[in-house]
């Protein structure tokens, strides 16, 4: 174990290394490029033992990753927004394909107009994709994430998607401790897949479907992901035993005798967890509660901790136009079956990069302490 | 390949491999039923230089056992013809199915 | 009197999905007699999505990933890539894609992967147009014809996309066209190209009776009249350069012998019919100069 | 937790000095944030970036509007950005120039330090004579202005973190440290 | 007005033509191919005046038309399935480039396996990308909402996607007044938009922004989709005026005394109808609400509809893996702060073209008869 | 002693965001020159998405519609139909595009467009590689150079597309080379293209300091370099079929005078330097050979 | 409301059979629904079509599984697929066929009608010998043994609706109207 | 293109077009801030070729009033120097900035 100041780009790149990735195709963009180009790096001076595709698209990489994995190798990918949508196609197929692929993505608003700042809109919309997505609030967490997302992926034969905020992650440097290979190794294994391309066990996958059976097809890519809820908690106790670090589906703070819980995700999230202790201090009953899962989304501990609250706050840092915050519809739908659920304020705030500071947040909790009634949408630093 | 016919019976959901993949081939499936015209072998006529065997898009022409003559399987032939337009000696005429 | 022109074994098992007459299942019959069983198919959206048949079947005799449309050189580079990390350099890769799968909606994959001489083989069965949605067009299908697309009142404007030609221009080691009643032409440059590295190319013309508006039988003698009146001609091309044409009929036999069997080329005028007959002799000729050329160019160090 | 802004041009190395500084607290078991103004840097137009530094983990992630301390790698920034936006009363200007100090004329509440930093790079010969690499100078100068850091420690991470010259680079940092003036 | 007997996919080709579209670019799939045809062929007879690009993709379809209305002609495209997830990119441009794109979409399940089956996950699972989205349940309603959706998607600056089933619509061969076009050409005025690409006016569009006003831009977008919600109902009626038939937002039916209301989309609506008058015969206090309008989500009307009921059906022909019914989210999203709601019932039911038949619809009705907890995802019909 | 050598008039303006002594920026100041000001360009992503300035600005003076990586030529294609139906065919409809969004995620879009014979002028200014994303390899950056992705360690491995060979085999009717140092090669091939209609395609080196590690002020020595030692020849290829070159050197200065300028090839061996001078000559012979060839074919009836 | 299965082989007009019997009912004001079985088509293989008819508009839209009355444009197909799935009893059968009803030996509960469409198709030259087009000739048919919809109707909208031989398939359909075997 | 420095205020949302449409051009940004040397031309030498102008790549060199000499624009000249470069005849000299 070794501790170094490195980038969110480069945790997720050792996170790649120590998962001992054997194919990767990605496509550079902004701010991801630094991924690509150490992985180039380390595939060049032989650090890492990869196959290095140098697609010439991000559909490309997505379907060159979904061709390596079906072929028995472990895949990974890398990208951002623009990236991310030109994949979307072939998303949906990685998961129909029931590939364990993970890709990271650093999380950039969509154009128009151009933006290279941070907003989650563009992996919250892959939500109907069925990837499994992990929002990371520091860049301990996103070298952690790969790791645990290829041992859960793996199992459950479906995709992961890390997801980091630009810039916030992608660009900041700070401590990560390196995990030692050999210990990496023990917590996850070589890929082993029955289900592959190969020759002397010769199988067509994907073939045309009649109404007769697609529907259970479907319907086991949902139970895995419910059966990903349960893994993902266990492989996280295992992996604090390893390594001495949690990861659960969700994160809450200071939540037992909150009145008012806020949600919310990446680093916006690691911004609250410090105003709530500032607000705690004077005296107010607040907490937090990241949700770290989005898909498979941790519906029963949602509704665990929030349904206890007086009132629900939720931070969306991204839009979907015409309806609101994604993960407040998300939280919304998770309370409405629960009996005498506290109303939620549905937050929109820093889209397109726009900062999210800690006094921000605080006037989040101080705004909703006026309100009584839940407010689907919030608009809040827009310009007026 | 062998023939291999072994239809697959799926009962419920826990009987599907996690993602649609094959575990039969298509012998399954007899096309005879697509037929209209049934291509017939004059072996007297044949001189066994296989351009039916090579052409048959199926395929639905083997060469049988034990004089590795070419055969017609008409669990498979579509009727598609091309078996009888290709032959250089007209060794292959036909019939109308059903009759 | 009896000669194996070409291998014995069978790896495509009948009971599939093509109509009756299809080319582009005899092409697949006739590749994997050629490749193997160590092969891999990455096979886009196509008619072969279907020929293969539904789950839980399969047609091919070999492994086969189905995948997105735009994806064939490209989800075959991942598997070529997975090859190669795994250690099993023996298999086949090969990437099988229709015409509209390739010239169109798959180039940009196939560019990128001939670019970077993934260890692929591709391999696309023309049938000049999109024939598992009901024939449109494609920038495959020739001139003047008709497909759903480009309707009888205005049918296609524009000629058949070169493909070998763009495929040449990306240099790679090995490019050819081929077509189904040349089945031994087609197994021996299926083989050729099996054993080289890198990216390689194979076009094969592949008649569709329902695409073309043909009766089923005469699926193979289209396609030899293809080539025999120049409308398709047989041809290799190595690293970009070295053009070899494979089969140089004395005479070309006019185009209308072609033509006039098609349904898709029943309202060409007689116009029409000299036009393209014109444009044949003159690619004919070109190609003919093209290989003098490259054996000039061969002398250049 | 004490915050630091950054001053310098594209093609300086500014946000490398930031991460220098990243890399040697690290080592000494701190806590830090170095991240880059996010933006597109063009060589020549003028760029900056942040330090966010603690003994403990640090939550806060947005960016730095009320530094400590700022840090000025290129003298001829000063009237053509506001640099000083934001500065808490007290804290450190860190200027890269051949002044003084008092030559300056910064507002009082201010402590002022300055180092010939390009004077040093140019003699170290990093970067060219058009363009001299200041930055590991300006860390140097930095470790011995706001000593969050010991001052071995941020030479080890020079040596190790630089791309060339780790020797030149260590040497600038140190002569850097040693020759800074500091009023305040 | 003429009366003739045509397929969803003519319905749809139209409401192209009656809407004089000038330029149409596209790409074939199953099952939208008859659009296509019959377009090339109405451009090669010159009953429509148009330029139709034959383009070589779907994001080359969807780009193609942002140029040409970007550019000040009325544009059009129509797909399904792995079609508009290829164009996702491009989507979301089209929306931030606020342009008044119109397109079809054929719902189709997504691959693998392949299925060419109708499921509504294709566009649901566009649901954030800013796209307005229609769902018809008839030819009628097909051809109407082109028009319709020209109307309003050139008053707000918006896109919009018109979307039927597979199949059941669209190839399914039913009577549809085709209107005069001099009606239509009253109702629907010849495509006027101030910011095109003129070079006598000459801006740039979409440049990049930064955090300062982007997130400004988005909140119009938002703000875009709430004019919709007005407008759509305002032009409703001006249709209903010139042409007989009203379509709003939503499609409420019998649901004024209620007890239990079915909510859904689409074919499956229609069929729920007959349903529900089958129960209403046997004297069962059922309702239906057809969503019509899925972008902007109508949730006033949803609210104002559903909460006065007892119990809540949702019926989602579609998945969100890791989720469940992305309708049913939705609409659970919506009641979640009105006090006292109904409980929900979602249901995932015909995916991949299983059939939803009358029968079934009634059984779902049945089943929550005997149900007193809400419930977020019960699977209909998957063989167990 | 005064002559003006392009046209006077400036669209683009000063204050943009290039980097001090950008080629591409001065491209694009050169192109419009010969374009005018009824011009609609459409950007993909690119160092020009950022030098033409941020929001509310702009500095290009025409129309700009910033598209998606890969829709420069889709997105022109429906520009311009929609200039077709709209009667405002006068105006040039250009699409404006770095090596990456041509060579790697555009060529689909170009292939259709090309094969349609859309009425595009498609300018690529080529600095070889991804240069808006920090210097990443693109399929056009040359054979040995570094990149961010292609390491000191393990430079290219692959030579440089031949994206006009590629654009050549479409049969357009208008392909050319061009480079910022031979401003009036450039802005005449511009206007050329420009008066033509179909789809034209102009490749523009543009050489980029940062992106090649050279001081600013280089800029148009290396452009007139990479001319003058054969590296990047200037020609026209219309129809598919006919070359022309357009500046011969009496004898092509040695590679290594372009090379050494340039950090991006300061890893190079002598026998890499030998390995680049012999393909740059064999290419160079090629081109000769093939504008003779194309006299030859000219002949073809 | 009647639903109405069709059976025949891919590429013998099946589907355009029922979408004929659409253009009758709605230019007669009718309601209807016809759609195809929804799948692969393949020329020879089996398919099947669809048609709904009602007075006044038609909501539930699913597949049909218990038909009224089923129309049989393929004798071969007897044996071949479960033709009679679902018919309800008292139902018609109608058969392209040279035999009687009598001859058929459908069960008693069905009510079976027999026409020669083959033979009229090849008289009218629809279609060639080897693949005759019987479906205008099988809708004329239709139309005597269920009367849905007016004769005159029918052939005007054969008569608009046919991509080619407008009047030899009017007179089909007429012949086959008038010469339909109706036996139950 | 005349010159154009108006700079766009925009005090809030409603100001905004509906999509990120210019309303300004690029005069409003001074890029002299970023030249560490600056050009200076020696109209003794120069024999007004006008290769400095073609090349620029801002432009920043423009033809004067009344007497149509190039002329450079140090508002916006970023100092690339390539007008140094490129002069035939050296009749551009630099001084460093700020001095
Ligand atoms: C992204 C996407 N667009 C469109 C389709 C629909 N589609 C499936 S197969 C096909 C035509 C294929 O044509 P071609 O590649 O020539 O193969 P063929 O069907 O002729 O064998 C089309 C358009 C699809 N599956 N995916
Ligand atoms: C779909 C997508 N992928 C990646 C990017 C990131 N990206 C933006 S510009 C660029 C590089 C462009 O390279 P090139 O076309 O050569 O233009 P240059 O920057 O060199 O001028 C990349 C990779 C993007 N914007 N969209
Ligand atoms: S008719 Fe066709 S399918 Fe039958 S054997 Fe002959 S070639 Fe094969
Ligand atoms: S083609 Fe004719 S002669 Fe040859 S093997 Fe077949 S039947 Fe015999
Ligand atoms: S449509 Fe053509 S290519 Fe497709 S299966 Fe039928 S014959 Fe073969
Ligand atoms: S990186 Fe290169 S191409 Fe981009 S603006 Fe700078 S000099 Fe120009
Ligand atoms: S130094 Fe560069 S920017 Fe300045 S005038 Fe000369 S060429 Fe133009
Ligand atoms: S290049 Fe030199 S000589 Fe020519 S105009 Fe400019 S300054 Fe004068
Ligand atoms: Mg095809
Ligand atoms: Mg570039």
């Amino acid at each position: 174990m070794k501790r170094m100041a490195i980038v969110g780009n480069h945790a997720l790149s050792y996170g790649a290394l120590l998962s001992r990735v054997q194919v990767i195709a990605a496509y550079p963009i902004t701010p991801q490029t630094q991924v690509v180009e150490l992985l180039s790096e380390m595939c060049a001076d032989g650090t890492l033992k990869a196959e290095f595709v140098k697609v010439e698209s991000e559909h490309s990489a997505m379907a060159a990753v979904m061709g390596a994995s079906a072929s028995g190798a472990r895949a990974f990918t890398a990208t951002s927004s623009q990236g991310l949508a030109l994949m979307h196609e072939v998303l949906h197929w990685v998961t129909g394909a029931r590939l364990p692929v993970v890709m990271g993505n650093i999380n950039r608003a969509f154009g128009p107009p151009w933006s290279i700042w941070t907003e989650q809109t563009d992996s919250l919309s892959q939500r109907d994709t069925g990837w499994m997505q992990i929002y990371a609030q520091d860049n301990q967490e996103v070298l952690d994430s790969v790791i645990l997302a290829y041992k859960v992926s793996e199992q459950v034969l479906l995709p992961t998607m890390v997801v980091l905020d630009a810039f916030f992650l992608s660009h900041t440097s700070e401590p990560v401790e390196i995990p030692d290979q050999e210990m990496v190794d023990e917590f996850l294994p070589p890929y082993e897949n029955k289900y592959i391309l190969n020759p002397d066990d010769p199988h067509a996958f994907g073939g045309l479907t009649n109404p007769e059976w697609y529907m259970e097809l479907r319907y086991k890519i949902h139970k895995a992901h419910e059966e990903a809820l349960q893994l993902i908690e266990k492989e996280g106790r295992e992996f604090e035993k390893l390594f001495g670090r949690y990861y659960g589906l969700v994160d809450p703070y200071r939540v037992d005798d909150a009145d008012t819980i806020l949600v919310a995700v990446s680093t916006a999230a690691s911004t609250a967890r410090y105003a709530v202790d500032l607000l705690r201090e004077r005296g107010k009953k607040v907490g937090l509660l990241r949700i770290r899962v989005f898909r498979p989304f941790p519906y029963e501990r949602v509704k665990e901790i929030l349904s206890g609250a007086k009132k629900v706050i939720v931070l969306d840092r991204n839009l979907s136009p015409g309806a609101g915050g994604i993960i407040a519809s998300e939280v919304r739908g998770a309370l409405a079956n629960v009996k005498n659920h506290p109303p939620v304020f549905s937050y929109i705030m820093g889209l397109g990069g726009r900062d999210i500071t800690t006094k921000n947040i605080m006037e989040l909790f101080e705004e909703v302490e006026k309100m009584e009634e839940g407010k689907d949408i919030i608009w809040k630093g827009v310009k007026i | 390949m062998g023939k291999e016919e072994k239809k697959i019976i799926f009962k419920s959901v826990n009987d599907l491999p996690p993602m649609a993949m094959s575990l039969g081939t298509m012998w399954v499936n007899k096309t005879a039923s697509w037929r209209n015209l049934r291509p017939i072998i004059d072996y007297d006529k044949c001189i066994d230089c296989m351009i039916c065997w090579k052409y048959c898009p199926e395929p639905a022409i083997y060469l049988r056992d034990p004089d590795e003559r070419v055969a017609i399987d008409y669990d498979y032939c579509k009727g598609c013809l091309i078996c009888v337009e290709e032959c250089p000696v007209d060794a292959i005429y036909t019939e109308e199915e059903g009759k | 009197m009896r000669k194996l022109t070409i291998p014995r074994e069978e790896y495509m098992t009948p009971g599939h999905l093509a109509c009756q007459g299809c080319g582009g299942a005899l092409a697949m019959r006739l590749a994997l007699k050629a490749l193997g069983k160590k092969t891999i198919l990455s096979i886009p959206a196509c008619c072969w999505s279907v020929i293969d048949g539904p789950f839980p079947y399969s047609a091919a005799g070999v492994p086969i990933f189905h995948a997105p449309f735009e994806t064939a050189a490209s989800t075959s580079a991942g598997v070529a890539a997975a090859m190669k990390i795994l250690g099993k350099e023996d298999v086949n890769v090969v990437a099988w894609a229709g015409d509209g799968g390739t010239f169109d909606i798959g180039i940009q994959a196939i560019s990128g992967a001939a670019e970077r001489g993934d260890n692929i083989l591709y391999i696309v069965y023309d049938n000049e147009a999109y024939m598992n949605t009901g024939i449109q067009r494609s920038s495959a299908t020739p001139y003047k014809a008709w497909t759903t697309t480009t309707p009888y009142k205005f049918p296609k404007a524009r000629p058949k996309k070169d493909i070998i030609g763009i495929l040449a221009a990306h240099k790679i080691p090995y490019a050819a066209t081929a077509t189904v009643a040349y089945a031994e032409d087609f197994v021996k440059k299926v083989k050729k190209a099996a054993s080289m590295r890198g990216f390689r190319f194979i076009q094969v013309l592949s008649p569709c009776p329902p695409g073309w508006k043909t009766p089923p039988e005469i699926t193979i003698k289209l396609a030899r009249l293809a080539v025999q009146t120049g409308v398709f001609p047989l041809y290799e091309v190595e690293n970009g350069e070295k053009y070899k044409i494979n089969i140089k009929p004395k005479k070309l036999k006019p185009v209308i012998e072609y033509l006039k069997l098609q349904g898709r080329f029943r309202h060409l005028t007689q116009e029409d019919v000299d036009e393209i007959q014109r444009m044949v002799e003159r690619n004919w000729k070109v190609l003919l100069a093209r290989e003098e050329f490259s054996k000039q160019i061969e002398k250049i160090v | 937790m004490i915050e630091i802004r950054f001053h310098g041009r594209g093609g300086q190395g500014t946000v490398v000095a930031s991460k220098i500084l990243a890399d040697a607290l690290t080592r000494e078991g701190k806590f830090i944030q170095a991240f880059p103004e996010f933006g597109v840097e063009r060589r020549g137009a003028p760029v900056a970036a942040f330090a966010r530094i603690s003994d403990t983990k640090i939550w806060p992630r947005h960016k730095i509007y009320e530094p400590d301390h700022i840090v000025i790698l290129d003298p001829t920034l000063i009237g053509a950005v506001p640099l000083l936006d934001g500065l808490k009363p007290g804290g450190w200007i860190l200027v890269n120039t051949t002044k003084k100090p008092s030559q300056l004329g910064f507002p009082k509440e201010f402590k002022v330090a300055t180092v010939d930093a390009t004077h040093i790079a140019l003699k170290y010969r990093l970067g060219s004579a058009a363009s001299p690499i200041v930055n590991t100078a300006m860390v140097g100068a930095f470790a011995r202005v706001i000593p969050v850091v010991k001052l071995e420690t941020l030479l080890d991470a020079i040596e190790e973190g630089v791309p060339i010259k780790p020797k030149e680079n260590r040497a600038a940092a140190e002569e850097a440290y040693n020759s800074v003036i500091m009023e305040g």
